[in-house]
C-alpha cells in the first residue's frame, strides 16, 4: 500500500517537471518561463522526495530528503530572484 | 524485463551525456556553452550515482560541475560572447579530422572491449578488499586515496598548489562583484554557515561512507564562491600570510606524517597498527583547509587588490 | 542485456574523441578549455565504467578507478583554473 | 625499509613549502633545498651502483595495490643530472631575479617543478606517473609565464592545452592497461604484456601523449616560443630536464614494459621523425635571429637524435652490442642537458646585460663578457658534438652501431645535422667575437656567469673524458675494455 502511494507520488512529481519544462520551452517571455519552473520544479521535486521519503524506510533518511528539498527551494528561490532581478535592470524581457 | 529497463535507461543516459557533450563544445556561443557543460557536469554526476561510484558523484558535483562552472562563469564576465573558428578551417581539413576522429574512436574503442574482454576479475578490487581492514578506514575510496595509494593524493595535492600558484603569481585578483540583493542576501547568511557544517561533515563521514577531503575542501570552497557573489572582495580568505600557512598546511601535514614515520622506523607514509585512522584523519582535515583555501583562491583570481593583501605584508586585515 | 560498462565504456571512448576533436578545431580560449574537459570527462567514464565491470557480483565495485578518477577530477579543476587566469591576462595584456 | 628514495622528491617539496609561507627567505630555502636534493641524489647513485637498483614500496604495501619507487643506473643519472642543473641554474636565478615579488613567485613554483622531476624519474607506477606529468606540466606552464608578456602569455596557453592534450592521451592508455592486465605497476605490468590489441593501443595513446610532451617532430610547434619567451633559469630548465622527462618515460615504456608487443616498425617510425626534427630543428636554429629562439629550436633537434637512437637501440642484439648504444643514449641525454641549460644560462646573461639577444648585435660580446662567451663556445662544442664532449662519443657510437646493424640511413642525418650545428654554433661565437659595443661595461657577475659555465664544462669535458664511467653506471655487466670509441 505503501509503495502504491509512494509511486503515485513520484509519478505526480514528474508529471510537474514536465509540465515545467514544457512550460520552460513554450512560453513567451522569461517572467512566465521562470513562474512554470519553479512552481512546477519546487512542487515536482516535493512530491518526489515525499515519495522516496516513503520508501526509505527510515526516519532519518526521511529527515534529509525533506532538508534537501528545502536547500533546493531556497535556492531556487534566491536564483529566479536574481534571474528575474538581472532581467528587469536589463531590460531584457525576452 | 528488468535488465532490458536497465538497459534502456543506460542507453538514454549515454545518449543524454554524448549529446550535451556535443552540444557544450559545438555551440560558437561560449555563454551557452558553459551552461551546458554545466548541465554536462550534472549529468556525469548521475552517471557516476549510476556506475556506484557514489564518492565521484559528490565530487563531480562539486568540483567537477559546481567550482568548475564557477570559475568558467566568472571567466565568461572577461570573454566576447561569441569565438572565430581557429585558423581558417579548410574543407578537406576538417574532413581529414573528422575521419582521424572517426578513426580514432574505433580504436580505442576496439582495445577497450578487448581490454574488458581479458581483464574481468583481475583487478585490484580483491586486494583492496583483502587489505582494507588494515587500512584503518572503512571507506574503500578512501582506503585507496590515503593509504594504499596516498603518494598519489600527496602528489595531488602539489598540483593543486602549483595551479593556484600560478594563478597568483599572474597578478591581482579581478575586481569583486556589487553588493547583494535582499534575496542573495539572506540567503547567503545562512547557506554559508550551513556549507560550513556540511564540510565538516563530509570530511568526517569520508572514513566510513562517501565523502572525504576533496569534497569537503570543495564544499567550503563554495560557501567562499558565495561570499565573493554577495559582494566579499575577499570571499572570507584570511589575510595573504595566513592564506600561504594554509595554503602549505595539507602538505606539510601530509609530509610531516609521512617523514616523520619514516623516521620512527616504519616506511614513508607507512602507518602503525591502530593509528592509521587518526593519521587519515588528521592529514585530511589540513588537506581540507588547503584545498578549500587553493579552490577560493583561484575562484578569486589572485591576492586580493584591497590594501593590505599583497604578499609581502604580514598584517591580516578584516572585514 | 548490453551491460552498463560497455555502454558507459563507449560513452566515455565517444566523449573522448568529441573532445580532442573540438580542442584541434577551436580558436578561443575558452571554447579549448571546455573541450578540454569534455574530453577528460570522457576519460573518466572509461576508468569508472573498467571499475564497474562485475560489479553486480560485488558488494562494490573496483574503488581504484574511482580513487585514480577524484585525483584526475581535481587536477582537471586545478588546470583549468590556471588556463582561465591565463587567458585574463592575455586579455588584459591585450587592452593595455 | 629503505626509505632513501623518497628524499628527491621530499626535500624539494619541503622546499617549496617554506619559500612559500617565507617569501622573504625563499632564496635560502630554494639554494638550501637544491643542495640537499643533490645531496641525496649522490647517495641514491651511490646505492644503485652498489645494488644495480633499488625499490620502496610507498606504505609498505605491496607494488600494485600500492606504488613503489624505483631507481636503476637510467634513472640515478638522470637524477643526478637534474639536480645538478637544477642547483647551478637556481644559483643563477638568485641573481636573475630583481624584484622582491617576482622572487616570491620563483621559488615555490620553480622548487614544485623539481619535485615533480623526481618524482617522475623514480616512479615506477603508470597512474602515479600521470600526477607528475601533470605537476610537471602545470609548474613548467606557471614559470614560462612568469615574464607576464604578451608572447610569453601566449606561448604559455598554448604549452597548457598542449600539454593537458599530451596528458589525457597518456592516461586513456593507462585505463587501458589497468583494464586488460589489473595492475598499474610498472614490474608487474613487464611480465604480463603479450603482442595484442589492448596493448598495442595503450602503448601508442601513451607513446602520443609523451611525443607531444617530448615535442618530437611535428608536435614540436608549441616549444620554441615557451622556451625562449620565459626566463632563463626557467628556459634552461625547460629544454634540459622537462622535455627529457617525457622521453625518459618512452624509454622505460618501450624498452622496459611494452618490449614484447613492439614490431621492428614502430621504433623506426619514431627514428624517421626523430630524423626529420635533428634536420628542421637545426635549420630553424640556423635561420633564428635571436639567441633563445636558436637554443630552443637547437632542443627540436637534439631532441630528434635521441629518437633516431631508439631503432638503432631496438635493432641492436641483446647484450653487449645494445648496452653499448643504450650508454651512448644515456650519455647524450646527460650531455645535453649540460650543455643546454649551460647555453640557456648564457643567453639570460647575455639578454640581460644587452638588453637584447639578437645575434646579429652580438658584437663585442667576446670583451664583455668573457667568461659567458667562454661559457657559449664550451656548451657549442657539446652541441654540435666536437670531441672532446660527450656527445662526440654518443653520436660516433650511433654511427657505429647504425652501421652493424645495416641501418646506414641515420648516417647522413647524424652528419648533416652536426654541420648545421656547426654552423649556428659559430655564427654565434663569429658574432660575438666581432666588433661592436653590443653588451655594456664588463663587470665581475660570478653568481650569474660561473654556473653556466661549469655546466658547460660538465658537458664538454666532464662527461667526455668519464664517459667509460657513465657507461658502467647505467649497464652494469658491460665490460669496460668493450668501449673503444
Amino acid at each position: 500500500m505503501i509503495d502504491f502511494i509512494a509511486i503515485v507520488l513520484i509519478v505526480t512529481g514528474i508529471g510537474f517537471f514536465a509540465v515545467g519544462s514544457i512550460g520552460l520551452l513554450r512560453l513567451p517571455d522569461l517572467h512566465s518561463r521562470l513562474h512554470a519552473l519553479t512552481k512546477a520544479d519546487n512542487l515536482g521535486l516535493g512530491l518526489v522526495t515525499l515519495g522516496t521519503a516513503l520508501l526509505a524506510g527510515s526516519l532519518a533518511t526521511a529527515i534529509k530528503l525533506l532538508l534537501i528539498w528545502l536547500l533546493v527551494l531556497a535556492a531556487s528561490a534566491a536564483s529566479a530572484n536574481l534571474i528575474a532581478r538581472h532581467a528587469l535592470e536589463r531590460g531584457d524581457e525576452r | 524485463m528488468n535488465a532490458l529497463l536497465w538497459t534502456l535507461l543506460d542507453l538514454l543516459l549515454a545518449a543524454m551525456l554524448l549529446g550535451l557533450g556535443w552540444a557544450a563544445v559545438a555551440t560558437r556561443d561560449l555563454k551557452r556553452g558553459v551552461a551546458l557543460f554545466i548541465a554536462f557536469g550534472l549529468l556525469l554526476a548521475l552517471a557516476w550515482a549510476r556506475l556506484r561510484a557514489p564518492d565521484l558523484a559528490l565530487a563531480e558535483a562539486a568540483i567537477g560541475a559546481g567550482l568548475a562552472g564557477a570559475l568558467l562563469l566568472a571567466a565568461l564576465r572577461d570573454e566576447p560572447r561569441h569565438e572565430k573558428l581557429a585558423a581558417a578551417h579548410s574543407r578537406a581539413g576538417l574532413w581529414t579530422l573528422n575521419l582521424l576522429s572517426v578513426l580514432l574512436a574505433v580504436v580505442v574503442a576496439w582495445a577497450l572491449l578487448c581490454a574488458l574482454e581479458m581483464g574481468e576479475g583481475l583487478r585490484l578490487a580483491g586486494a583492496v578488499t583483502d587489505h582494507i581492514g588494515q587500512s584503518g578506514v572503512s571507506n574503500p575510496v578512501t582506503a585507496v586515496l590515503l593509504n594504499f595509494r596516498a603518494y598519489d593524493t600527496l602528489l595531488e595535492l602539489a598540483v593543486i598548489l602549483s595551479a593556484v600558484l600560478g594563478v597568483l603569481a599572474l597578478g591581482p585578483a579581478r575586481r569583486g562583484y556589487g553588493l547583494p540583493g535582499p534575496v542573495l542576501g539572506g540567503l547567503i547568511r545562512w547557506l554559508v554557515p550551513l556549507l560550513i557544517v556540511t564540510a565538516g561533515y563530509l570530511l568526517w563521514v569520508g572514513a566510513h561512507a562517501p565523502g572525504g577531503a576533496f569534497q569537503a575542501g570543495a564544499t567550503l570552497a563554495a560557501a567562499a564562491v558565495l561570499l565573493r557573489l554577495g559582494g566579499v572582495d575577499r570571499a572570507g580568505l584570511p589575510a595573504a600570510a595566513v592564506s600561504r600557512w594554509l595554503l602549505a598546511a595539507g602538505l606539510l601535514v601530509f609530509l610531516g606524517v609521512g617523514l616523520s614515520l619514516a623516521g620512527l622506523g616504519y616506511g614513508f607514509l607507512q602507518y602503525p597498527a591502530g593509528l592509521a585512522g587518526g593519521l587519515i584523519l588528521v592529514i585530511e582535515s589540513a588537506a581540507t583547509l588547503s584545498i578549500a583555501v587553493a579552490l577560493a583562491l583561484a575562484y578569486v583570481g589572485g591576492w586580493s587588490r584591497s590594501g593590505s593583501t599583497q604578499p609581502d605584508s604580514t598584517q591580516g586585515g578584516s572585514h | 542485456m548490453l551491460p552498463a560498462e560497455i555502454i558507459f565504456g563507449l560513452t566515455g571512448v565517444g566523449l573522448f574523441t568529441l573532445g580532442l576533436r573540438a580542442t584541434l578545431l577551436h580558436g578561443s580560449l575558452l571554447a579549448r578549455i571546455l573541450a578540454i574537459n569534455v574530453c577528460g570527462a570522457g576519460v573518466f567514464l572509461m576508468f569508472v565504467s573498467i571499475a564497474y565491470q562485475g560489479a553486480a557480483a560485488m558488494p562494490v565495485p573496483d574503488p581504484v578507478p574511482h580513487a585514480l578518477v577524484l585525483t584526475g577530477i581535481v587536477v582537471a579543476v586545478s588546470a583549468t583554473a590556471l588556463a582561465l587566469a591565463l587567458g585574463r591576462r592575455l586579455r588584459e595584456s591585450a587592452d593595455e | 625499509m629503505n626509505n632513501l628514495l623518497i628524499w628527491p622528491v621530499a626535500l624539494p617539496l619541503i622546499g617549496s613549502l617554506l619559500a612559500l609561507v617565507w617569501p622573504r627567505r625563499a632564496d635560502w630555502a630554494g639554494i638550501g633545498a637544491s643542495v640537499a636534493a643533490l645531496a641525496v641524489a649522490g647517495l641514491v647513485a651511490a646505492d644503485v651502483m652498489r645494488h644495480d637498483s633499488l625499490e620502496l614500496a610507498i606504505g609498505g604495501w605491496t607494488p600494485g595495490l600500492g606504488i613503489a619507487l624505483r631507481a636503476d643506473g637510467l634513472s640515478a643519472a638522470l637524477l643526478l643530472m637534474s639536480s645538478l642543473v637544477a642547483l647551478a641554474t637556481a644559483i643563477y636565478a638568485t641573481n636573475y631575479f630583481t624584484d622582491a615579488h617576482k622572487r616570491a613567485d620563483f621559488w615555490p613554483l620553480w622548487l614544485l617543478l623539481i619535485t615533480a622531476l623526481h618524482a617522475l624519474l623514480l616512479s615506477g607506477d603508470l597512474f602515479n606517473i600521470y600526477v607528475t606529468l601533470e605537476l610537471l606540466g602545470l609548474a613548467a606552464v606557471a614559470l614560462a609565464a612568469l615574464g607576464r608578456t604578451r608572447a610569453a602569455l601566449q606561448a604559455a596557453v598554448r604549452y597548457l592545452t598542449v600539454g593537458l592534450l599530451g596528458s589525457l592521451a597518456f592516461l586513456t592508455g593507462v585505463g587501458l592497461v589497468y583494464a586488460a592486465y589489473g595492475t598499474l605497476d610498472m614490474s608487474t605490468l613487464a611480465g604480463q604484456v603479450r603482442a595484442e590489441p589492448a596493448a598495442w593501443v595503450a602503448l601508442a595513446l601513451m607513446t602520443s601523449g609523451l611525443l607531444i610532451k617530448s615535442a618530437l617532430f611535428p608536435m614540436h610547434f608549441w616549444l620554441p616560443s615557451a622556451h625562449a619567451n620565459a626566463p632563463a633559469p626557467v628556459s634552461a630548465a625547460l629544454s634540459a630536464l622537462v622535455v627529457k622527462a617525457a622521453f625518459y618515460l618512452v624509454l622505460r615504456l618501450w624498452l622496459d614494459v611494452f618490449d614484447v608487443a613492439l614490431g621492428p616498425a614502430a621504433a623506426g617510425m619514431l627514428g624517421v621523425l626523430g630524423a626529420f626534427a635533428v634536420i628542421w630543428g637545426s635549420w630553424k636554429a640556423f635561420r633564428a635571429e635571436r639567441l633563445k629562439l636558436l637554443a630552443a629550436y637547437s632542443t627540436v633537434a637534439q631532441i630528434g637524435y635521441l629518437f633516431v637512437f631508439l631503432p638503432v637501440l631496438l635493432a641492436s642484439a641483446p647484450g653487449a652490442a645494445r648496452d653499448l648504444v643504450f650508454g651512448a643514449l644515456v650519455l647524450f641525454a646527460l650531455t645535453h642537458g649540460f650543455a643546454k641549460s649551460a647555453f640557456f644560462l648564457g643567453a639570460g646573461v647575455v639578454l640581460q646585460r644587452a638588453g637584447h639577444d639578437r645575434i646579429a648585435e652580438l658584437g663585442g660580446t667576446a670583451r664583455a663578457l668573457p667568461v659567458t662567451t667562454f661559457g657559449l663556445a664550451l656548451a657549442g662544442i657539446a652541441l654540435i658534438g666536437l670531441p672532446p664532449s660527450g656527445t662526440f662519443l654518443a653520436k660516433w657510437q650511433l654511427m657505429a652501431s647504425a652501421i652493424e646493424v645495416g641501418q646506414w640511413l641515420w648516417i647522413p642525418v647524424i652528419a648533416a645535422g652536426s654541420l648545421l650545428a656547426g654552423a649556428y654554433v659559430f655564427r654565434v661565437l663569429g658574432h660575438a667575437f666581432g666588433p661592436g659595443e653590443g653588451v655594456g661595461p664588463a663587470l665581475a657577475w660570478a653568481r650569474q656567469e660561473l654556473p653556466a659555465l661549469l655546466l658547460a664544462v660538465v658537458a664538454t669535458a666532464v662527461l667526455g673524458l668519464g664517459a667509460v664511467h657513465v657507461w658502467s653506471f647505467v649497464v652494469p655487466g658491460l665490460a669496460i675494455g668493450g668501449i673503444q670509441p
